[in-house]
C-alpha cells in the first residue's frame, strides 16, 4: 500500500514537473526527450505501485521490475528472438512489402483504368484479417520467416500503396502545368516533380507501416514457426506462465517498434525538409 | 458508378489468376494421392480434382463463394453455421469497441492539441504502445479483465478500442491543428476563447480528418474484436469461425470467414463514408 | 451454487462428460449451476485459474505440474482420463520405422504447456531437441495438420481421437502413416485432470461443491461412455461456432470413450508417480526440478465416490 | 489634442531563426491619435505586417512600449478594440459568406437579431448582397476579400487595422472600394491603420503616411498629410499637393532599396 | 510584314462546371506579330489567364482556331517554344532557387556547364545573385516572384508569356523589373504576352494593349501603342500620348465593369 501512495505521489509530482517543463523549454531539445521520458517512468513507477499495492499475482501481470531483471538475464534469448522475427522476418518482409507497393503504385498510376479498379479491390483485400491470413501463409511458405515476411508484405502493401498513389496525385495544377509548358517527359515530371512530390505521403505509409510490419511477423508466429522468435517465446511463456519473459519479449517489440518508427521519422526529415510540416518549430 | 467496369476487370483478373494458382497449388496432393494408389492422373482429371477438394490449398473460387453462400443464405440467421449471426455478434463488439476507441482518440487528440505537456509526452507512448503486439497479448488481456469480472462483449470492445484509437488519435491531432496561423490569429483578434475556438474553429477544419481517421479507425476495430474472438474461448463471432475452421483444416471454411470478414470491414468503411458525405454536405464542404 | 469450469480447448467430445452433467441435469440435482467455459490455442488454464476466472480447469499434468513449480498452486482434485491420447504421427514415406530414425527430421509439436510429455520423452531417448547435431528439428505445430499434409514435418503430433482422424480424412490411409504412442513408448503423462486453487481448498463449503462437482461430472462422464452418440449430439448442441460435423464427434466420442474407461475419477497416485518420474528425467532441461508435494488430494474424490 | 490611440516607444522585435536572428522591427516610434487613418508603405520584408500584429497583440515585441488605448496591447485585444483584416482572404470554407461576417458577431455575444441586421448592412456596405448564402469558394478571389474586409466592420471596433486589403482588385475596383473606405471612415470617426503597396492609394487614403525601410526594419520617415480630412473626390490625385506627397513618399521608398537585393 | 507569331480565329472557350457551363471566352480574335509586347488587361475572371493557358496549350479551346508560330498550340508547346510565368511562383520547394532555375534546362538537355552559366545569369538579370543555394521558402514574396521570371528566362524561347509577374512587388521594384524585361525585350526581339491589372504598366510595355470584358470573356478593345518600340524611359508616363493612351484603357476596363457585381 505504501508503495501505491509512492507511486500516486511520485505521479502527481511528475506530471507537475512535466507541464512546468513544458511550458518553459518545450523548444529545447533535452526537453523533448525529457518529458516523454520522465512520463515513461511515471507509468512505470504507477505499474509497479498498483502491482504491489493490490498484490497483483505475478502469473497475471508482473512487475516492471521483475520483468527488468528477467530481461537482463535473458538477453542472449532475446536477442536470438529478435534476429529471428524482425531482422529475418519483419524487416525482409518490409523491404519487399514496401518496395512492391511504390512500384505498383508507380505502374498504375499511368492507367486510372488499372487504378479505378484496383484500390477499391486493393482495400477489400487489405480488410482481410491477418488472423485468417497467417495460418495460410504459414501452410503455404512453410514454418521459417519466410511466412513471416509474407504476412508483414501483405499488411504493409496496401498502407504503403494508398499513400504513395495519393502522393502521386498530390502535385498541384500549377507544378504540373509548368512541367507542361516545358514539355517534359513522363521520366521527366516522374523524377523531377511527381516522386519528390509524392515523398511526404509516402513517408506518411512508411512509418504506419513499421508497427503494422512488427505485429505482423510476431503473430504468424503463433500460427506455426521453429523453436525460437519473438511471437514464439510470448506464446510459448504464457504456457508455461513465465510472464516476465513475455513481458521482456513485448519490451522488446515496443522498443524496435519505437526505434524502427524514430528511424523512419529520421529519414523523414532528411527527405521531407522542404514540406511545412517539418519545417514548423 | 464509372468504377464497375474496372473493378469487374480487375475482379475478373483476379479470379483467372486464382483459379490457376488453385490448380498448381492443389496439383501436389492429387498427384501424391494418385501415387499413393498407384494410378495416373490426367489433365482433365487434375483440373477436376484440384478444384473439388475438402481441404485445398487454395480452395477455388467457387467453393469459397458456396461456402459463403451457405454461411450466409443457407441457414436460418439464428443458426450457429450462419456466418450472419456470427457477424452480427464481430459487429456488435466491433461497433462498441469503436465507439469507446473514436471517443478515447478525440479526447486524447483534444488533451494533445491544448497542453504541451500532453503532447511532448503522450505522443511517443502512443506510438510505443501500438508497437506492442496486442494480437499476441490479447489472450492475457482477456484473462486479466475476466478475472476483474468484465466478460462478455467488453473485453472484445476494448481490444477493438485499443486498436482503433491511435489512427483517430493521429489523424485528429493533425486535423486539429490544421487551421494556420492566420485563421488562429483572426481568432485571437476576437479574443474568442479556447471552447470557441475548438467548436468554431479546429472541429470544422479538422472534419476531412476526423473521417479519413475514422474509416482506418473502424477497419482497426474490427480486426481487434476478431483478434479478441480468437482467445475468447473461441464460441461465436467471425473470429472464431475463422480459428474452428484453422483447427479442423476446413480451408473453405475460413476462406469464407475471411471474405466475411473483409465485406463486414468494406460495408463498415462505406458506412462512415456515408455519414462523412452527409455531414460535410451539412457543413457545406462537399466541394 | 455457481461453478465455473475452464476447459483446455475448444467445445468437443473430450469435454463430453461436463456437456452430458450438463444437459442430462446431473449437475442440477446436486444443486449446482456450472458454467462451462470453452478454451482455445490461446487459452491458458493455468493463467485463467491465477487471474480467478474459474473455480476448477481441465488440465494436463505436466502443464499443471509446471505451473505449480512457478508458485501457482494447482491441486489434482479428480481424474477422469486414464490413459493417454497423444501421439507422434509420421508419414511412413519418410523412412520412419522407429524413435531411433527421428535424428535429423522435423517434428512437429504442440506448445503452450503441451510440449513437456514431447521434450520428456526426447530426453528419455536422449535426442537433443535444441537444432544441435544429432538432434531433430522441433517445429511449432499450428492448429491443424497441413504440417504434415504439406509434408513440412516429418511427424506431427496429433491425439488418438481427433487430429489423427483428420489426417485421415484428409485422404490418407492408414497404411500409410506410422504412430508412436506416448503410452506404448512408456512415456505416458496424464491429461485432462480437474484442477482447483490450493487455498481455495481450505475451505470447506468450496471443497463440498468440488465434491459435488466431481460426482455430478463423473456421473457424466459415464454416461457419456455408454451413450456415445448422444453424447456426440450433446456436444454438437453446445458448439457455440457452428464448426463442428457429427461424424467426427462421434468417432472423438469412440476414442475418448477408451482413454476415459480405465478411470472412476479418483487419481491413481501409481500415475501421478510415473508422471512425475517422467517430467523430471528431461535431462539437462527437466519440466520440473523436484518432485512436487501437495500436487494432488485423494479427498474430493473418496468424498464424492463413497 | 485628441488622446494617442497607439503610442509606440523604441519598439523592437527579433526573430530568433534558425539562420540567426532577423531583427524585423527596430527602435520604431509612432503616435496614432485617435481618428487618425494611418498608411504604412515599404519595400517587401520591411517589417508592416509585423508592426501591425503587434499592435495587434498578435506579436510581442522584444523590447520598447507599446500601448493601445492606453493599455498594453494585449489587453487592448481582450477588450477586442480592433478589428483586423489579413493580407489574404481566410474565410472559413465551411462557413456561408453571412456565417463567417457572422462570426465574430457569435464570440462577442451578440444577439440573434443583431447578428442578422449587421450582417445585412456590412455585406450591402460592401456590394455583396445576395450572397450570403454562397460558400466561400463559390466568389472570385476579389469577392472574398470584400467579405474579409465586412467580417472586420461587423462589430464596431475603434480600430481598424488592414493588411494590403485592396492587393488582389484590379483598378476599377479598387478605387471604388477606396472611396467607400474613406466614406466610412469619415463617418465613424474609427481610426485606421492600412498597408499597402500602392503609393497613390496611400496617399489618397491617410492623414500620416509611415514610410519604412528593411534590414532592419524600420521607419524612415512619418508624412502628415496636408490633403483634407473627410471625403475626398478621386481627382484629388491629379492636383499637385497630390503628387508632392506621392513625390516624397517615392524618395522615401527609393531610398529604403538602396541597398536592397 | 511579320510573320505572325500568335493567331487567334473566333476563339471560344466554354468550362463545363457543376453550376452549368463558363463561358471564359467568347469569340476571340487577335494576331500578335513576331516582335510584339502585348498587354492583356480587364477585370477579375474575364479570361486573361485563360487565354494565355490557351496560346500555351495548357487549356484547349472547345471553338475557333489557335495557331502559335503557325502549327497548332499543343504542337508548339512541344517544340518547346514559350517560356511561361505563372500567376503564382510556383517554385518546387524540394529544390534550391538555382535548382528550380536549373530545372527547364536539365529536362531540355542542356550540358552542365551551360546550365551553371545561364543560371548565374538570368539569376543576377533579377538581382537574385547570393540567393541560389536558398530554398523557396527562404525567400520573401516578392524575391519568389523574381526567381520563377529566371526560371523562365533561363532557356531562350522564342516566346514569352507572363501572368502577372509583379503582381506582388511594391512600386520602387516593379518600376526597375519593368524597365529590365522592356530592355531584355528590345535586345532579343522575343515575343511577350503579360497580364496585368496595373493600367500604366500595360501601356508603359507594350506595343499592343488588349483591353478583356468579363461574362462572356472577351475582347474588347485593341490598342496599338504610338509609343516608340525599344527603349523607353521612365519619364514617357508623364507624356501626353502615355496619358491618352492610359485613358482609353480606363474607359475600355470601366465599360466591362458596368455590369459586374
Ligand atoms: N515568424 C517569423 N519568423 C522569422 N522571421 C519572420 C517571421 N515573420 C516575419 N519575419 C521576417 O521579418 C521581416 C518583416 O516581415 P513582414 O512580414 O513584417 O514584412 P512586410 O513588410 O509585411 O512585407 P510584405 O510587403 O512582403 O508583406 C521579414 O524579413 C521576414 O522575413
Ligand atoms: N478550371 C476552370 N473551371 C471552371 N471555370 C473556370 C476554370 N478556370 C477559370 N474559370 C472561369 O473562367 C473565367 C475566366 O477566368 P480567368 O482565370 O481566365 O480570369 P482572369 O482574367 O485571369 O482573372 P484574374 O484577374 O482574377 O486572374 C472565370 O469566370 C473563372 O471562374
Ligand atoms: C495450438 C495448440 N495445438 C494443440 C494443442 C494440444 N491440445 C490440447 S487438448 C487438445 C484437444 C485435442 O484436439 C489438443 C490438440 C494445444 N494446446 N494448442
Ligand atoms: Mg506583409
Ligand atoms: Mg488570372
Amino acid at each position: 500500500m505504501k508503495l501505491l501512495m509512492f507511486a500516486l505521489a511520485f505521479w502527481l509530482g511528475a506530471s507537475l514537473f512535466n507541464s512546468w517543463l513544458a511550458a518553459r523549454f518545450s523548444h529545447r531539445r533535452w526537453a523533448q526527450l525529457f518529458v516523454p521520458a520522465l512520463f515513461g517512468v511515471t507509468l512505470l513507477v504507477l505499474w509497479e505501485g498498483v502491482v504491489a499495492g493490490f498484490a497483483i499475482s505475478p502469473v497475471i501481470l508482473p512487475a516492471p521490475s521483475a520483468i527488468v531483471a528477467r530481461f537482463a538475464q535473458s538477453t542472449a534469448l532475446l536477442w536470438g528472438d529478435f534476429a529471428q522475427t524482425i531482422l529475418k522476418g519483419a524487416l525482409a518482409g518490409y523491404l519487399l512489402g514496401c518496395g512492391a507497393a511504390i512500384v505498383t503504385a508507380i505502374v498504375i498510376d499511368r492507367s486510372p483504368f488499372l487504378q479505378r479498379g484496383l484500390m477499391p479491390v486493393g482495400n477489400f483485400v487489405a480488410a482481410l484479417p491477418i488472423v485468417g491470413i497467417a495460418p495460410i501463409l504459414v501452410m503455404w511458405f512453410g514454418f521459417d520467416w519466410q511466412s513471416k515476411a509474407a504476412v508483414v508484405v501483405l499488411m504493409v502493401f496496401f498502407p504503403v500503396l494508398v499513400n504513395m498513389v495519393a502522393g502521386l496525385k498530390a502535385t498541384d495544377h500549377l507544378q504540373r502545368d509548368l512541367m507542361k509548358t516545358y514539355s517534359a517527359s513522363y521520366r521527366d515530371t516522374l523524377f523531377k516533380l511527381r516522386l519528390p512530390a509524392a515523398m511526404p505521403f509516402l513517408f506518411n505509409g512508411l512509418k504506419i507501416a513499421t508497427t503494422l510490419a512488427l505485429i505482423g511477423a510476431i503473430v504468424a508466429e503463433f500460427f506455426g514457426s521453429p523453436t525460437r522468435g519473438m511471437g514464439f517465446r510470448i506464446s510459448t511463456a504464457v504456457g508455461q506462465l513465465d510472464m516476465p519473459l513475455v513481458w521482456s519479449e513485448i519490451a522488446v517489440a515496443a522498443l524496435a517498434g519505437s526505434g524502427f518508427f524514430g528511424a523512419m521519422a529520421l529519414l523523414e526529415r532528411l527527405v521531407t525538409f522542404w514540406h511545412p510540416s517539418q519545417r514548423a518549430r | 458508378m464509372r468504377n464497375l467496369g474496372p473493378i469487374l476487370t480487375v475482379v475478373a483478373a483476379i479470379l483467372v489468376i486464382w483459379y490457376g494458382a488453385a490448380v498448381k497449388m492443389n496439383a501436389k496432393w492429387v498427384y501424391d494421392q494418385a501415387a499413393r494408389a498407384g494410378a495416373e492422373v490426367s489433365t482433365s482429371q487434375l483440373l477436376r480434382e484440384t478444384m473439388a477438394q475438402e481441404r485445398p490449398v487454395l480452395p477455388a473460387p467457387h467453393q469459397v463463394a458456396k461456402g459463403l453462400w451457405q454461411g450466409v443464405a443457407g441457414q436460418k440467421i439464428t443458426s450457429k453455421r450462419s456466418l450472419v449471426f456470427h457477424g452480427w455478434v464481430t459487429l456488435s463488439a466491433t461497433l462498441a469497441g469503436f465507439a469507446l476507441g473514436a471517443a478515447a482518440g478525440l479526447l486524447l487528440a483534444i488533451g494533445i492539441v491544448h497542453s504541451r505537456a500532453m503532447d511532448m509526452s503522450v505522443m511517443p507512448w502512443a506510438i510505443a504502445s501500438q508497437t506492442i503486439p496486442i494480437l499476441a497479448i490479447a489472450p492475457m488481456v482477456i484473462v486479466v479483465l475476466a478475472s476483474l469480472g468484465i466478460k462478455g462483449l467488453l473485453p472484445k470492445a476494448i481490444i477493438a478500442a485499443y486498436l482503433s484509437f491511435f489512427p483517430v488519435l493521429v489523424g485528429m491531432v493533425k486535423g486539429l491543428r490544421a487551421p494556420d496561423a492566420m485563421q488562429l490569429d483572426l481568432m485571437r483578434t476576437y479574443n474568442a476563447n479556447r471552447a470557441e475556438t475548438f467548436w468554431k474553429l479546429r472541429l470544422p477544419s479538422s472534419m476531412p480528418y476526423l473521417f479519413a481517421s475514422l474509416k482506418v479507425g473502424i477497419a482497426a476495430a474490427l480486426v481487434g474484436t476478431i483478434v479478441a474472438e480468437l482467445p475468447a474461448g473461441a464460441t461465436q463471432g467471425l473470429g472464431a469461425r475463422l480459428l474452428s475452421g484453422s483447427y479442423y483444416g476446413q480451408t473453405i471454411q475460413i476462406w469464407a470467414a475471411l471474405f466475411a470478414a473483409a465485406t463486414l470491414a468494406a460495408g463498415l468503411v462505406v458506412a462512415v463514408g456515408a455519414i462523412e458525405r452527409v455531414v460535410l454536405r451539412k457543413m457545406g464542404m462537399a466541394a | 451454487e455457481e461453478v465455473k469450469l475452464q476447459l483446455k480447448w475448444v467445445t468437443q467430445a473430450q469435454f463430453a462428460g461436463y456437456y452430458v452433467a450438463q444437459e442430462k441435469g446431473f449437475y442440477d440435482e446436486e444443486g449446482l449451476e456450472v458454467t462451462i467455459m470453452p478454451g482455445g490455442p490461446d487459452i491458458s488454464p493455468t493463467q485463467v485459474m491465477a487471474g480467478g476466472g474459474a473455480d476448477v480447469t481441465v488440465d494436463w499434468m505436466p502443464s499443471a505440474l509446471a505451473a505449480r513449480e512457478k508458485g501457482l498452486d494447482l491441486v489434482n482434485i479428480a481424474q477422469p482420463f486414464k490413459s493417454s491420447g497423444m501421439m507422434l504421427t509420421c508419414l511412413k514415406e519418410t523412412g520412419i520405422k522407429g524413435p531411433e530414425d527421428f535424428k535429423g527430421k522435423t517434428l512437429g509439436v504442440w506448445f503452450g504447456g503441451n510440449e513437456y510429455p514431447f521434450l520428456s520423452w526426447m530426453a528419455t531417448l536422449g535426442i537433443p531437441t535444441d537444432g544441435s547435431e544429432g538432434g531433430v528439428t522441433v517445429l511449432k505445430q499450428g492448429f491443424n495438420v497441413d504440417p504434415l499434409l504439406q509434408k513440412q514435418a516429418a511427424c506431427i503430433s496429433t491425439m488418438t481421437y481427433n487430429e489423427y482422424w483428420q489426417v485421415i480424412d484428409a485422404g490418407l490411409a492408414p497404411e500409410d502413416l506410422v504412430t508412436f504412442k506416448y503410452e506404448d513408448e512408456g512415456v505416458a503423462t496424464l491429461e485432462d485432470g480437474l484442477y482447483v486453487m490450493g487455498d481455495k481448498l481450505a475451505d470447506p463449503a468450496f471443497k463440498a461443491k468440488m465434491v459435488k462437482f466431481v460426482r455430478a461430472s463423473m456421473k457424466g462422464w459415464k454416461y457419456a461412455e455408454a451413450n456415445p452418440d448422444e453424447a456426440a449430439g450433446i456436444v454438437l448442441e453446445n458448439d457455440e461456432s457452428g464448426a463442428q460435423t457429427e461424424t467426427h464427434q462421434k468417432r472423438m466420442m469412440g476414442e475418448i470413450a477408451k482413454l476415459t474407461a480405465g478411470s472412476q475419477g479418483a487419481l491413481d497416485p501409481a500415475d501421478y508417480e510415473r508422471t512425475v518420474k517422467i517430467l523430471l528425467g528431461g535431462g539437462s532441461d527437466p519440466v520440473i526440478s523436484k518432485a512436487p508435494e501437495g500436487a494432488y488430494t485423494l479427498e474430493i474424490t473418496d468424498e464424492a465416490l463413497k | 489634442m485628441r488622446a494617442p490611440v497607439i503610442e509606440a516607444k523604441d519598439v523592437n522585435l527579433i526573430f530568433e531563426t534558425r539562420d540567426g536572428p532577423v531583427h524585423a522591427l527596430k527602435d520604431v516610434n509612432l503616435t496614432v491619435e485617435r481618428g487618425d487613418f494611418v498608411s504604412f508603405i515599404g519595400p517587401s520584408g520591411c517589417g508592416k505586417t509585423t508592426f501591425l500584429r503587434c499592435i495587434a497583440a498578435l506579436e510581442t515585441p522584444t523590447g520598447g512600449d507599446l500601448k493601445v488605448n492606453s493599455m498594453s496591447a494585449e489587453a487592448a485585444r481582450k477588450a477586442r478594440s480592433y478589428g483586423y483584416v489579413f493580407q489574404a482572404a481566410g474565410l472559413y470554407p465551411w462557413r456561408t459568406i453571412a456565417g463567417n461576417v457572422k462570426l465574430p458577431l457569435e464570440i462577442m455575444g451578440f444577439t440573434k437579431a443583431e447578428q442578422e441586421e449587421r450582417v445585412a448592412k456590412v455585406l450591402s456596405l460592401v456590394d455583396l448582397e445576395g450572397f450570403g448564402k454562397k460558400y466561400p469558394w463559390q466568389l472570385s478571389g476579389g469577392m472574398q476579400q470584400r467579405a474579409s474586409i465586412a467580417r472586420a466592420l461587423a462589430f464596431d471596433a475603434d480600430i481598424l487595422l488592414m493588411d494590403e486589403p485592396f492587393g488582389a482588385l484590379d483598378e476599377i475596383v479598387r478605387d471604388k472600394l477606396n472611396e467607400e473606405l474613406l466614406k466610412l471612415w469619415s463617418a465613424t470617426g474609427k481610426t485606421i491603420g492600412f498597408v499597402t503597396h500602392s503609393i497613390p492609394e496611400a496617399v489618397y487614403l491617410s492623414t500620416k503616411i509611415v514610410v519604412m525601410s528593411p534590414r532592419p526594419g524600420r521607419i524612415t520617415d512619418v508624412i502628415e498629410s496636408p490633403l483634407p480630412r473627410g471625403a475626398r473626390p478621386l481627382e484629388i490625385r491629379d492636383t499637385p499637393e497630390f503628387l508632392e506627397i506621392a513625390h516624397r513618399v517615392r524618395e522615401g521608398l527609393r531610398a529604403g532599396h538602396a541597398y536592397d537585393a
